[in-house]
């Protein structure tokens, strides 16, 4: 039967190859940190009705309680409970550390994406202007904006925090805007009658957003303490709403003390979550970067 | 290593000639300005005035040997001490004191301290080492307030009083003078050995300048301060370690909630304040905020001779915060909250910035009253409107004369009157007392005024609040009984006679 | 030449510009200046005593006014006293300056010096435990307060081991070279601490992406080893990134001792801005900001001149591009 | 000796280890490299020729694995220390890189980069004279003034002189074996023409042994001593030039002589190889070339061909060479030789879609000088034609081709676009969206033109995102998967990432993009530039078929006259901003006026002239 084997069929339909991956699915995705932080989302943004305790009750003989069965966290130098605390204050400062921090950054994209390309005077002009705005203190500047939007709240908090701290995340777009500029997608784009807006979201920011990853991620961080620096200064949220700023704040009386639980639990919760977002934003960058080293 | 050891090496020898250098941590200062400015740790080393306290808070004679008082005219007479001389040896005299006050009372320079010498008629130079003050009315606490620093006048004269550069180089008649100043570190002071009491033992004094509490604490126990004022907190970490000692001080520095007369809200709602003082457990908030260093505050006095026990104390019950506030028309409603004309019971109580056990005092009290069912919000405004707030996070406290802190803060229109009190009353009985140096008659007096303040309260007294010093055990001669005053200040009353071992 | 004089004016500009911005801001925003000089008397004040005393500081004036008045004192080099300090503003800022430099300046150079060290080693060993490490290490330390790390630090060095002084710019009794040096070591950990990973994380994403071009390979052709590919070639593209970011950061880096200061008894212009900002310190708030003004966009600029000169295609660039 | 070995390749494989799986770039590849030699290694875009190149030099990245044996002399390069790699590297052999724009460090002078090559390998030289070799090996590659160029960088560099300025550095140290991974690609005709002589000359002087990778059939026909075919990672046919081109064995072989123009002169379409080159992730089993040939027996289909010995120096992979294989022929080398007259084209007689009058741009250059890219450039295209733009690189015509889309608006000159007059501001805001609809343009480069971080299905309905217009076909989805299938492309990759798509693929992306809208007109500059032989059939098929079905107007704009001498029926030839040429294809082709038409036509490597190797 051989002969058979040796007749022309042509081109012949063959099944799509399946290819067989060398990376299970859980490797790519950084799981651990993807979980802790639904753990955390969802803790404190659907579990306040279920805390054992109501956070900014003070209970104030059974302050600096160590952790226990009653309190899990233990008590502050006030006696609240901190376990209740961490979740409940978690929803005030992510709220603003994220809301802050995208308003920060989608200012820095615009500013930065307008200054890249524009022309040369157009860029000078804006870039002098961020460096200005760098320049001037940014408690005076808090302050200012703080008195124009009124009473505090979160959400003026947010906007006091992002609109006060664009500068630096703009310069570095503006560097990258300008290199991909000449990109023949760009203009492909804009021919196709793409507008400013257009052209900024689906072409040029995939493209930087991972340069400017980690500045946004620390930005985070620094919205969550810059929202208790406000309230130190008496500019800040009302003082019974509870945050891991304050918390923070609050555990820096605590330092000599041996009430290690009032320092280290906020602390560690403020620590795990940036490691958390972190390591998501290394994932997305690595996703989108070019290939493997040469070196 | 060896740069390490050579290091150990230094600091040890660094203790060696510190042995007679005394280290205090301080806050920072921006100028010395005993006239200008109320408070200054620093200023009774360097100055002095023309009466003194001593360790009961009596006014003893300082740059006055001695004085008389004429009580037809209101007029006191100070006789000065011969040969005392400035630290840049220029001799002391009347025209010093004469051109000290007179700055002071100078409405151009804005002083804080101007209302002590409201009263204060004419200033007569009699002659070199004599001086008269003649007041418009009888003061008893004047003497108290000639304890103010005299400033020498052939350095100031013409000069600017607030601007002026001699308050950062200060030349006074005090046991230390200045050595040298190094901006935002440290102030060094050494002895005056011309020093009219005679010099002190301590050769060098400085005042380093350590803001943040912690680092305070930390560096008492690194070993680079010798004396300092810590939280009750950090200072129980020192109370069994060797090496230290540890000075908890009484103070006469209450705190209190003042309410504002002047804001409609307690026009209406006076008679709701004793709810309130009832329903504080001030023990708690104590024990809780200041880990029990202090005391149950009813009245101004406490710390004075002429305290008066026997007042309404207000100590804690809540049944009894609920009779008042039944009595007086509210009713209680689901939410908890008493309501009176359908409006809920509720104001607002600021608290200053920056000052976290004002802070937390306030909120433990606000949790307090809302279990009775009053409601008051705590607020850190970033600027104060004394005159229309509600309520405020008081502090108060003199060491000295009762008449101090009592005469301004709850007489009506006084410059301390902060909140619009007026009880015809007690003005009476504080003017009484501040007219008459008969000690019975002014117990009589304060125990009346101290009555009416409390059927009619100007504020809610909370707690007494202890100042906690450690210092290195080998200072002596820091007293330990001494009342201090607002913000723990005076301990260094003494200092000439501190000794390092 | 007219490109340096061109340069010159923008600067200039700035600088005027910034000025305004700020004494309007400052006399917009909330607070009391009559705080900063008169204290706590303030609160007693009478409406009388108080347009009294605000006319004294020439605060009643319109800010236009008031700025006006402003730059013509400053034009003859007055700037005014500080209201705290009461003192010659500059008289202030020059007191403390040199502290400021020598810390903010060293911690700057040695923040970016490290941040590269680390960047590199990090890329070099790219996704090796070693660089896994360093930047979990590092993004945990980014998180710590800065406050938490200098009182650790202190705690250890100085209260434990004794090896370190906690504070101050030189002992009391004696001030060496070698003594401040020796106190400069924990603020100045501190204050690299604080900023080290923020700047070493973005430098080493950018040698990374860097060690991706194409030119390695060729580089790699010739037969350059593994770290002369990165020391010659990478290293030098990455230049015109690391200085840029060195421009960002020097407002962060100099104005941020504030909490160094603080903590170390350190004196310097950190608690100056601070408190001439919250306080409403008109004239040092002034100065302090010009001061900073200068020095970002100065560095600013310089960056820009050194990139220019390092890769010659953002010279190019300039020119090309003012077309679209 | 001129039989010395250089160089063996035994049994050589690379793979990749990537998140996708496993990459088979270089499957079991044996070969051998004699002194003075040149080897050329074609096939098509990714299959695995600078793979082997790397492979051979030792600059893999990181995540490549190697087996097999590299044996220079009787040496095993892959087991050699790293060191001595590093010694071998630049000096005995060296490489140039396919891509010289990207391959030149843009912030060091060209000179220094030379000058690096040298000392590198001669530490102890000294300054001087490695300057003085630098200025040697520039003149070596034929670039003037070498005391003034060596100052400059890479980005003053026209292409070609990037491409001399790598062909210097790799000839530094005067390598016994030199590796050119696509020297020419990127070049224009002109150009190339000049880089191929010189490479030849160079190689001939110092008896280098070259292996020559490209995937140009003529390019290699100039310079090749012997040629290897790659398919899929694999050689499946090496034989001397005239055995590969005389007598090719293997069908694919035939495929890629096929697909060339010149073939299919006078035909309607071109040649093409059906299908796409398989990924290199998961092999099928047995051949994989089977299911794009014809001629594919059913044991491909289980088994994949050893190397069939043809002749001593010629052997072959694929069962057809088995001695109970059917015996099919090739019969075509006939056809180059028969130059057959261009067909006759329907001349178009519809109205002018563009008219264009006096064109002319120019550019701002550092410190107040002006350059003109264009000048007084006339020329009009009708409805239904396709008008090719022609010239050397830089001659204007992709400006040209901007101001037809107003991407530059600053010209002076008139253009009318079906007698709207696009050079008025008024005119061009007025029927802004018609322009915009009716205009497409497809760019010179595929992989820039298309966003990275974009999926293909979002790519292609584009136009109808911006424009806010509801698909033809219903939903977008849909929409793409009609468009892409337009121009051969399955749904599966829809899901795909640019970066995943072969060259030719994102072509057709781009294609399909363009004509989504039904555009009127279409500029495609220089579309298939980058594309393989086999792939550029392709994509020329499906320009014509577009153009037939639907009636575009077509400007195309190219450096292979090959292509424009079948696409189009008008040519313009531009130089340094002039148009200098115009007239029907067929006119210029046989009877070119002006003299640098005729330059540029000589410039075209021919394949196969009767008889020996064309040589220049
Ligand atoms: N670093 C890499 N990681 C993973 N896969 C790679 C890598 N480099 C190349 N490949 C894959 O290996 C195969 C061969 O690539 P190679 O670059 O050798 O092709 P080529 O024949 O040179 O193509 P071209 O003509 O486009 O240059 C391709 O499928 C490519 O996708
Ligand atoms: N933005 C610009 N600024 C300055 N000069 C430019 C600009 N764009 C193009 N040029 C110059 O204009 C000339 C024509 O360029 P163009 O891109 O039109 O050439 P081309 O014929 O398309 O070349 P290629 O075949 O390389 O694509 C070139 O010399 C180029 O350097
Ligand atoms: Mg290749
Ligand atoms: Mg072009």
């Amino acid at each position: 039967m051989m002969n058979d084997k040796f007749v022309v069929v042509g081109r012949l339909e063959r099944p799509e190859q399946t290819v067989t991956k060398n990376v299970p699915w859980y490797k790519e995705h950084p799981v651990v940190a993807e979980m802790m932080l639904v753990i955390l989302f969802s803790g404190c943004f659907l579990g306040i009705p279920f805390l054992p305790k109501d956070p900014t009750f003070m209970d104030i003989l059974k302050y600096g309680i160590a952790p226990g069965k009653e309190f899990f966290f233990g008590t502050d130098t006030m006696g609240r409970d901190i376990f209740s605390m961490i979740w409940y204050g978690g929803r005030v400062s992510l709220s603003i550390g994220i809301l802050a921090t995208l308003i920060s950054t989608a200012i820095a994209i615009v500013v930065g994406a307008v200054s890249g390309l524009a022309g040369e005077k157009a860029d000078t002009l804006i870039m002098r202007l961020t460096e200005i705005l760098l320049a001037i203190p940014n408690l005076l500047m808090v302050i200012f904006l703080q008195a124009i939007l009124g009473t505090p709240n979160p959400i003026t908090i947010s906007v006091v925090i992002g609109v006060t701290s664009w500068m630096s995340i703009a310069k570095v777009v503006r560097t990258e805007v300008r290199q991909l500029r000449n990109s023949e997608y760009i203009l492909a784009a804009r021919m196709m009658g793409g507008n400013f807006f257009y052209v900024l979201w689906h072409h040029l920011t995939p493209n930087f957003i991972s340069s400017i990853m980690f500045m946004v991620v620390m930005q985070v961080r620094s919205a969550i303490v810059a929202e208790s620096t406000l309230s130190f200064m008496g500019i800040g949220l009302p003082l019974e709403i509870i945050s891991w700023g304050s918390m923070l704040s609050l555990s820096e009386k605590a330092l000599l003390s041996g009430n290690w639980w009032i320092i280290v639990f906020p602390g560690v919760f403020l620590v795990g979550t940036l490691l958390c977002i972190t390591e998501v934003g290394n994932y997305i960058r690595k996703r989108v970067s070019a290939g493997d080293s040469m070196l | 290593g060896g740069k390490a050891s050579e290091e150990k090496a230094q600091t040890k020898q660094e203790t060696k000639e510190t042995n007679n250098t005394l280290v205090y941590a301080s806050g920072d200062y921006t100028r010395i300005n005993p006239a200008m400015d109320e408070h200054g740790e620093i200023n009774v080393l360097l100055f002095n005035g023309l009466t003194a306290h001593n360790d009961k808070n009596e006014v003893i004679p300082s740059l006055a040997k001695e004085w008389e008082y004429d009580k037809t005219s209101c007029t006191y007479t100070f006789h000065l001490e011969e040969g005392v001389t400035w630290h840049d040896g220029e001799p002391f005299t009347a025209e010093d004191v004469k051109f000290t006050i007179e700055a002071i009372m100078d409405p151009e320079n804005g002083s804080e301290n101007a209302p002590n010498f409201e009263d204060v008629k004419e200033i007569k130079v009699v002659d070199d080492n004599t001086i008269a003050f003649t007041l418009e009315a009888p003061n008893v606490a004047f003497l108290d307030y000639m304890t103010m620093a005299v400033l020498p006048k052939h350095l100031l004269e013409g000069e600017n009083m607030q601007e002026s550069d001699f308050f950062r180089n200060p030349v006074g008649t005090g046991p230390y003078k200045l050595e040298k100043w190094e901006d935002g570190q440290a102030i060094t002071l050494v002895k005056n050995d011309n020093y009219f009491k005679g010099a002190p033992n301590i050769d060098k004094i400085v005042f380093k300048i350590v803001e943040d509490d912690n680092a305070k604490a930390i560096q008492m126990q690194s070993g680079e301060l010798d004396l300092a004022q810590l939280t009750p907190k950090d200072a129980q970490n020192f109370k069994d370690k060797d090496g230290y000692t540890c000075y908890d001080m009484l103070t006469s520095d209450y705190r209190g909630i003042m309410y504002n007369f002047a804001n409609e809200y307690w026009q209406k709602n006076k008679d709701l304040i004793p709810a309130i003082n009832y329903a504080i457990d001030r023990q708690a908030i104590i024990d809780a905020v200041i880990l029990g260093q202090g005391m149950i505050a009813y009245g101004p006095l406490q710390r004075n001779i002429y305290n008066n026990e026997n007042v309404e104390q207000y100590s804690y019950d809540t049944r009894k915060a609920e009779e008042v506030l039944v009595k007086a028309g509210c009713e209680k409603k689901d939410d908890g909250f008493y309501y009176r004309d359908g409006k809920k019971i509720s104001f607002t109580c600021n608290c200053k910035v920056g000052d976290q056990v004002r802070v937390d005092i306030a909120q433990a009290a606000s949790q307090q009253l809302a279990a009775v069912g009053i409601e008051m919000k705590v607020e850190v405004p970033s600027k104060i409107d004394w005159g229309g707030q509600e309520a405020f996070l008081i502090g108060w406290g003199s060491p000295f004369d009762a008449d101090d802190h009592t005469y301004k803060v709850f007489g009506t229109n006084k410059g301390a009157n902060y909140n619009s009190y007026s009880n015809e009353k007690v003005d009476k009985y504080l003017l009484e007392a501040r007219q008459t140096e008969d000690t019975e008659k002014r117990k009589e007096a304060y125990g009346k005024f101290q009555e009416e303040l409390a059927k009619d309260p100007a504020y809610t007294f909370i707690c007494y609040i202890d100042a906690n010093y450690v210092a290195k055990s080998n200072i002596s001669g820091i007293s330990k009984d001494t009342v201090l005053g607002h913000h723990g200040v005076g301990i260094f009353w003494n200092v000439a006679e501190w000794k390092m071992n | 030449m007219r490109k340096i004089i061109g340069r010159i004016l923008v600067f200039f500009v700035s600088v005027l510009l910034l000025s305004f911005l700020v004494f309007a801001i400052s006399r917009l925003a909330p607070g009391d200046p009559l705080l900063s000089y008169y204290g706590d008397r303030v609160e007693k004040m009478t409406p009388a005593e108080r347009a009294w005393a605000e006319k004294k500081l020439g605060l009643d004036e319109p800010i236009l006014t008031q700025y006006g008045n402003w730059m013509q004192n400053a034009a003859k080099g007055n700037f005014g006293i500080s209201y705290k300090y009461k003192q010659d503003v500059i008289e202030v800022v020059l007191e403390r300056l040199p502290y400021t430099l020598v810390l903010g300046g060293i911690g700057f150079v040695l923040t970016f010096g490290l941040a590269l060290l680390i960047g590199m080693v990090c890329a070099l060993h790219e996704e090796r435990w070693i660089d896994r490490i360093i930047c979990k290490v590092g993004t945990v330390t980014s998180c710590i307060p800065e406050f938490w790390i200098s009182l650790m630090l202190i705690l250890i060095f100085s209260v434990e081991l004794q090896v370190l002084p906690s504070s101050g710019a030189h002992s009391l009794t004696e001030d060496s070279f070698i003594d401040r040096v020796w106190h400069l070591v924990l603020p100045m950990t501190v204050v690299v601490l604080g900023h080290l990973w923020y700047y070493a994380y973005m430098i080493r994403n950018k040698i990374l992406e860097e060690i991706r071009a194409d030119y390695v390979l060729l580089a790699k052709a010739k037969g350059l080893s593994r770290r002369q590919i990165l020391y010659r070639h990478c290293l030098r593209n990455l230049l015109p990134s690391y200085f840029s970011l060195m421009a960002i950061s020097i407002p962060h880096i100099l104005g941020g001792t504030y909490i160094v200061e603080t903590v170390f008894s350190f004196p310097g212009i950190g608690k100056l801005a601070y408190e001439s900002a919250r306080f409403k310190d008109y004239n040092l708030l002034m100065v302090l900001c010009i001061l900073s003004g200068i020095t970002v966009i100065l560095g600013n600029m310089i960056a820009q001149a050194i990139n220019e000169r390092i890769d010659p295609r953002i010279r190019a660039e300039e020119v090309f591009h003012d077309e679209r | 000796m001129e039989d010395e070995l250089m160089l063996n390749v035994n049994h050589l494989s690379v793979e990749f280890k990537t998140k996708k799986g496993t990459v088979h770039a270089v499957r079991d590849v044996s070969f051998s490299l004699k002194k003075g030699e040149v080897l050329a290694i074609v096939g098509e875009s990714g299959c695995g020729k600078s793979a082997l190149c790397k492979a051979i030099m030792g600059v893999l990245p990181k995540n490549a694995t190697t087996e097999g044996r590299v044996m220079l002399q009787d040496r095993n390069l892959l087991t050699v220390k790293e060191k001595e790699r590093r010694r071998l590297r630049g000096s005995v052999f060296s490489m140039i890189f396919q891509d010289p724009l990207t391959a030149l460090n843009p912030t060091m002078t060209i000179g220094s980069q030379i000058a690096e090559a040298i000392y590198i390998h001669q530490p102890k030289m000294r300054k001087e004279e490695v300057k003085e070799r630098v200025y040697e090996l520039l003149e070596l590659v034929g670039i003037e003034n070498p005391k003034t160029r060596a100052k400059q960088y890479a980005y003053e560099f026209s292409g070609g002189m990037r491409q001399r300025s790598v062909l210097a550095i790799a000839l530094a140290n005067d390598p016994a074996i030199l590796l050119a991974d696509e020297p020419t690609t990127a070049l224009d005709v002109t150009i190339q023409a000049q880089i191929l002589t010189l490479l030849r000359e160079i190689q001939q002087k110092k008896n280098m042994a070259t292996m020559f990778v490209s995937h140009d059939l003529r390019v290699v026909n100039q310079v090749a001593d012997r040629v290897a075919v790659m398919y899929a990672g694999k050689i499946v046919e090496i034989g001397t030039r005239e055995e590969i081109f005389k007598d090719p064995r293997h069908p694919y072989t035939w495929g890629l002589l096929k697909s060339l123009p010149e073939f299919s002169r006078g035909q309607k379409e071109l040649f093409t190889i059906p299908g796409m080159p398989p990924s290199l992730l998961t092999l099928p089993k047995g051949d994989p070339f089977a299911v794009r040939n014809d001629y594919a027996l059913a044991i491909d289909y289980e088994k994949e061909p050893p190397m069939f010995e043809v002749s001593a120096t010629h052997q072959a992979a694929t069962w057809l060479l088995h001695e109970k294989a059917p015996k099919v022929a090739f019969t075509t080398p006939a056809v180059f030789a028969s130059e057959a007259g261009p067909v006759e084209v329907a001349k178009s007689t519809g109205t002018e879609i563009i008219r264009v009058n006096h064109l002319t741009k120019e550019f701002r250059m550092p410190g107040k000088r002006r350059f003109t890219a264009v000048s007084d450039v006339s020329f009009s295209v009708k409805e239904g034609e396709i008008f090719g733009l022609v010239g050397e690189s830089g001659s204007g015509k992709s400006t040209v081709a901007r101001c037809l889309m107003d991407v530059y608006t600053d010209y002076t000159g008139e253009i009318f676009y079906d007698e709207i007059p696009v050079h008025d501001k008024e005119a061009r805001k007025k029927y802004k969206k018609r322009l915009q609809m009716e205009r497409q343009m497809i760019f010179q480069d595929s992989t820039s033109s298309l966003n990275q971080r974009k999926k293909i299905s979002y790519l292609v309905t584009e136009p109808f995102r911006i424009q806010h217009l509801k698909p033809k076909r219903g939903s977008l989805e849909k929409e793409a998967i009609f468009q892409l299938s337009y121009v051969g492309i399955d749904e599966q990759s829809m899901q795909k990432y640019p970066r995943e798509l072969s060259g030719g693929q994102r072509q057709r992306v781009a294609i399909a993009r363009a004509v989504a809208t039904d555009p009127k007109l279409l500029i495609a500059d220089e579309p298939v530039a980058a594309l393989d032989v086999s792939i550029q059939a392709q994509i020329i098929n499906l320009f014509k078929h577009l153009q037939k079905e639907h009636g575009f107007s077509i400007i195309f704009i190219a450096h292979d006259l090959a292509m424009v001498e079948f696409l189009c029926d008008r040519v313009g030839v531009m130089k340094n901003g002039e148009l200098v040429e115009v007239g029907d294809t067929a006119e210029i082709f046989a009877n070119p006026k002006h003299a640098y038409t005729k330059e540029l036509l000589a410039a075209v490597p021919k394949i196969y002239k009767e008889g020996a190797p064309c040589e220049k």
